[in-house]
């Protein structure tokens, strides 16, 4: 049986679930408990496992992303709540240093099973410092995996797996889909990590889309389809591990691509899976892998200026035909 | 009220002035988000206006500040514009900060905010920052560092507080105990006393109540001085409230603080009110010219917001300028994405 | 006149002479006085500046940085020393948050010309902590220039460059190249930002190398040219701006590229500009780009491993090689 | 000597052994670094054995330890072996790290040593975060955090004990004061006093010397007692000196530390010496028994350093292993660089 619930909801049931199930499961993060973050995504699970187990802790985020690290390595399994994504730079250290590195550098000892729940996303009119999509600079770090779910499916069955998995898991959630809805089951699923998900089949073109890109890919898609245009679409659902074959084998059908990712274009996401694809689907490829991130510039508070810095459904759209009409973005 | 230098009455009055701008700064912008006319969200400074003007009015114009996420009421005391700050707060080009920053970004160079910031305690190494730039370039400028007892929590306020220490720096740490942070109250959040925090780094430390104008002004006035003779830096724990939720949109809040405790604040520890009293029984000003002040900033403000309603976004041409100083346009230096 | 000296000398004398220009400018960090960094880089500056403008601090580097934002906010020009690029984490809110954001955020009011010199390089059995070549993770953040000087001759002139930019600029030097040397002049000089250089003129392959990888790409180039292959060597000297045009105009004339970064391949340098060369050179391209960054995994402390994990001139010449005779390395 | 509690004549003798024990890895180790047989560089612990032996004598194997760049005192303290440490110092497969680790990274996992770290300061949170888990987990173990003067300048440090004291977490702070970080004396790099930062958390703290084995050895049992209790946290700062250079290639100190102040460290206040005496005075043990003891315990270091120095590197098909628990070969996994 499924029924339509929202992103929100679907994070709230992961982990309700993953608490009833293990007792070494706790929340730990900045008015997760009685306020259940102020997104109210944790709104409940404070009255059902106590404070013991949701934990409110002080603006300390350096402190507590440390202290979750200590907890994995002592057989608990801490979910940390970090507020906002921007707020990952102050936790770098815990996050990169140790928690990433414990594994390895213990020669397999020691163990760091933690998930730090953030999010993503611009164009809520947020400013600079609270509208970042920072998932390349954690992608980038060995240790790490890194899931972005872009449905309240992804979100219930992603973040599943993360509890349970026994390594640093960072998930990112798009702030600006909480509310969106999706058809989810009632029996428990849990999908695997480095699984890939074609969203539509398509055969003129591949958009490899991440998170709330995924939608923009599909508004792209449906107006694709009405210039008989045919548009796959690929929602990798972890970009570490990034299931490099199933976009592989797509754009290998498909002859062109566009990878579509709401962090900042350079040195981003989209660098790393557009260079992946030219390089190894080399000899199909019938014209430049387009690459759309945000724009290189701090994010604007200005509603005029902000819309213009995120990847749209008429841009991909705008492109792919340019791609597909064999007009060249770069000709030399 | 206490008072023991001695003021004129400009001063009092620019200090009575200030406050009830606040005021009306904030009412306006609330009543701007309640209307749906304001992007986004902001932190509604009323209730501590006395913190604000108390300190700002002890500095001058080369004296800086760095603010907070709640930041208007610092902007405003240390001499902005209402035209300028509505704009901002709407994302206009004539904004302080051509509505590039918004509320929580809020800065205003020539009156010596370096801005509002929304990450909670960031500002404390640019406080601390500008302290030692002053005693490098041999300049006597004194910068106060304000922030809410939610920020003690950030490990960057000891590690600066260490170095101001050691180096002997102008700067005052200005911390505004409104009781919460977030939805969640101090005493959950802080284990023993802020005050002691600081003396356990060598640095004199001091309470105040943050609603008495008068008490505010005099403390900082002598440590401003104090400042300027190399004695920093100095701690302040100013005690007060906010009257509105965490932001604007943080209307239901009787899971967090009851309505009681809000009540009684407002009617008998607020800044304006009592300051406004105390000038009355002193006979500096009458009831009347009180009235009077009030409204002729209420109109001031309700211009401004008016004026702001009306005045153009940036050209979109501006959203990749000012990424690097010395560039125009980012996107052609970087051939970065365009979006 | 020119004369031969060490990486670590030219870092000294960029400094030395920018401070005696520029009494704004002031040096920060730990043991940079007396000791004069572990590394002995600054040596001799105490003696010349006084510790007023060469600060000793406290194990405090989010502090340290941040206030060398507020002091690059208020009309000094603060040179931090972070000991090593491993540290970067500790000090990303500052730096990216903070610094690279408030010149926008202020709507160009506010400036932060600070520059942050701190390093990067493996190889030198310091373990997972200790050897990381950080440089993907800013250069991601827009706001801030992101300098990788390969010799003293552009430690030198990228350093000075980056002392007089009203910006925050990040400088990674590699910590085993401090006592190479080089020829650099003695008359004053700078490097502009955005400039590659064309380190070898070759015909057949591209070779884009950052840092102490131009060495690695010139072994490679000399045990090519024994093959009768001819390898271009382009140092883009900043990756933040990055100077496409030479790289493109290099690899439109060669139609063959690698790409050679010590920092980890996934979602790191090499994916920038591999992306680029594949989008924008797409049709000159006789085979795929091939990236070589350092190994996905910490860096491990013993030799015997550690040695592994970074690109070598064989591992570049043996990549060369196949690409010109036409092997795929990733057949379809 | 100070003994306040009743002590059997084992507990005497391994406090002994121990302490003598570090000594003689240390004195191995630097020989390795001094004849290049050891690859990078390595941070000496000898002076400071009193610290790591007391505390570590006041735990049990559940009981954790989070330790330092400097931790070699540490590990063995807690029942490191010799051999699996020189196999990780000189990066053999043998090594408690199996050589990916190293000096700096070394963890014993079943004496509960979290490991060394790289990173100063770098471990507050993960010692404050596994007495979290004690506490969430229902078990009683304590953890004790080692660092240096020089780490309370890192800001993590009032955070975590900020957190450990509002939930009183069973936790103790060490922090081993030798007078200097790198190559700066602590008075230039921390105002105030130390002892006042933790109590202005609320957190109970005790200063002791850090050379009297005994001292540190009753104190802490009352602590950890008290920990267990649920009165935790504690701090403590140990007064301690390190007799080597910061690293092993620091060999010319004299522009920051003098040879007297060095020398008189060694002579007078040596902690293995000046026990060795007490045991003597007090009729423990005999001058030759001790004498005998020291010889036993250098063949032992020798003999592992020779074995360590025999054993095989890790296969080069290690490399990508445990990057992920629960993954064979990352790079298999990742699709990554192959290097
Ligand atoms: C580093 C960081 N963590 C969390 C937040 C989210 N946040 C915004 S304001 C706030 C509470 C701040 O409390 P306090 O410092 O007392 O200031 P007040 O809001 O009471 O003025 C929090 C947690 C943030 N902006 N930055
Ligand atoms: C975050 C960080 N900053 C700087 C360093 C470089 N460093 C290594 S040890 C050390 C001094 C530490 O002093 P202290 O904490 O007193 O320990 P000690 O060396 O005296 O045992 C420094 C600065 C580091 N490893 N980590
Ligand atoms: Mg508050
Ligand atoms: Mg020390």
């Amino acid at each position: 049986m499924t029924r339509e619930i929202t992103f929100s909801k679907a994070v709230n049931e992961a982990i309700a679930e993953e608490m009833r199930r293990d007792p070494t499961v706790f929340l730990i993060g900045e008015d997760v408990a009685e306020a259940g973050t102020p997104f109210k995504v944790l709104s409940g699970l404070v009255e059902e496992f106590g404070t013991d187990r949701v934990i409110d802790t002080p603006i300390s985020e350096p402190g507590f992303m440390g202290m979750a690290v200590g907890a994995a390595m002592t057989e608990s399994r801490p979910i940390v709540d970090l507020m906002f994504g921007d707020f990952i730079y102050l936790v770098m250290d815990q996050l990169c240093n140790q928690a990433a590195k414990t594994h390895y550098m213990s020669g397999g000892k020691l163990k760091v099973p933690l998930v730090l729940r953030t999010n993503m996303g611009a164009t809520r009119r947020s400013a600079a410092q609270h509208s970042q999509s920072l998932q390349a600079i954690v992608a980038h770090i060995p240790g790490l995996k890194v899931a972005m779910p872009s449905s309240a499916y992804e979100a219930k069955g992603l973040l599943k797996t993360a509890i349970r998995d026994d390594n640093p898991v960072v998930i990112f959630e798009d702030k600006l889909m909480y509310q969106d809805k999706a058809l989810v089951p009632e029996e428990e699923y849990l999908i695997p990590f480095g699984q890939a998900n074609v969203k539509r089949e398509g055969r003129d073109i591949t958009l490899v889309a991440t998170s709330s890109m995924v939608q923009v890919a599909e508004e792209a898609a449906d107006a694709l389809a009405k210039d008989g245009i045919s548009a796959e679409i690929i929602d990798p659902r972890t970009i570490v591990p990034l299931d490099e074959e199933t976009i592989l084998n797509s754009v290998r059908k498909t002859s062109r691509a566009i990878v579509i990712d709401e962090g900042h274009q350079s040195y981003g996401v989209t660098a790393e899976i557009a260079a992946r694809i030219s390089e190894k689907a080399f000899y199909h490829l019938d014209a430049p892998v387009i690459r759309m991130g945000a724009m290189d510039v701090p994010v604007p508070f200005s509603p005029a200026l902000e819309d213009l810095t995120v990847p749209t459904a008429s841009g991909v759209a705008d492109n792919a035909r340019k791609i597909c009409r064999g007009e060249l973005l770069h000709a030399a | 009220m206490s008072d023991t230098r001695t003021h004129n009455t400009e001063d009092y009055l620019r200090m009575y002035k200030q406050m009830v701008r606040i005021r009306a700064f904030e009412d306006n912008a609330n009543q701007l988000y309640l209307s749906a006319k304001m992007p986004g969200l902001t932190h509604m400074y009323s209730g501590q206006e006395a913190v604000a003007v108390g300190i700002c009015e002890a500095l001058t114009d080369e004296d800086r500040i760095t603010s907070t996420h709640r930041g208007h009421g610092h902007c405003v005391a240390k001499g902005a514009e209402f035209k300028a700050m509505f704009c901002e707060l709407l994302g206009k080009a004539e904004g302080y900060c051509r509505g590039k920053g918004g509320s929580m970004h809020i800065a205003d160079q020539s009156h010596g905010n370096l801005g509002a910031n929304a990450i909670v305690g960031g500002s404390m190494g640019i406080a601390t920052g500008a302290a030692l730039s002053a005693k490098h370039l041999g300049q006597d400028f004194v910068t106060v560092c304000f922030f809410g007892d939610g920020a003690t929590a950030q490990g960057l306020w000891y590690e600066v507080m260490n170095m101001a220490a050691l180096w002997k720096l102008p700067v005052i740490y200005a911390c505004e105990n409104n009781g919460y942070s977030e939805y969640t109250k101090t005493e959950e959040i802080a284990a023993g006393s802020l005050t002691a925090r600081a003396e356990a780094f060598g640095i004199e430390a001091f309470e105040v109540d943050g609603q008495d104008v008068l008490a505010v002004n005099d403390l900082t006035t002598q440590l401003v001085e104090r400042c300027r003779k190399g004695e920093g830096p100095f701690f302040i724990e100013l005690k007060t409230y906010r009257y509105h939720g965490h932001h604007v949109g943080d209307i239901n809040r009787d899971y967090y603080r009851s309505k009681d405790e809000e009540a009684e604040w407002k009617t008998v520890r607020d800044p304006i009110t009592n300051f406004g009293k105390w000038l009355e029984d002193e006979k500096i000003l009458s009831a009347d010219e009180l009235v009077a002040i009030n409204n002729e900033i209420k109109a001031e403000a309700e211009a401004a917001v008016e004026y702001a309603l009306n005045a153009p976004y940036p050209d979109t041409s501006e959203v990749d300028m000012h990424v690097f100083a010395g560039v125009d346009h980012a996107l052609d230096y970087l051939g970065g994405a365009r979006g």
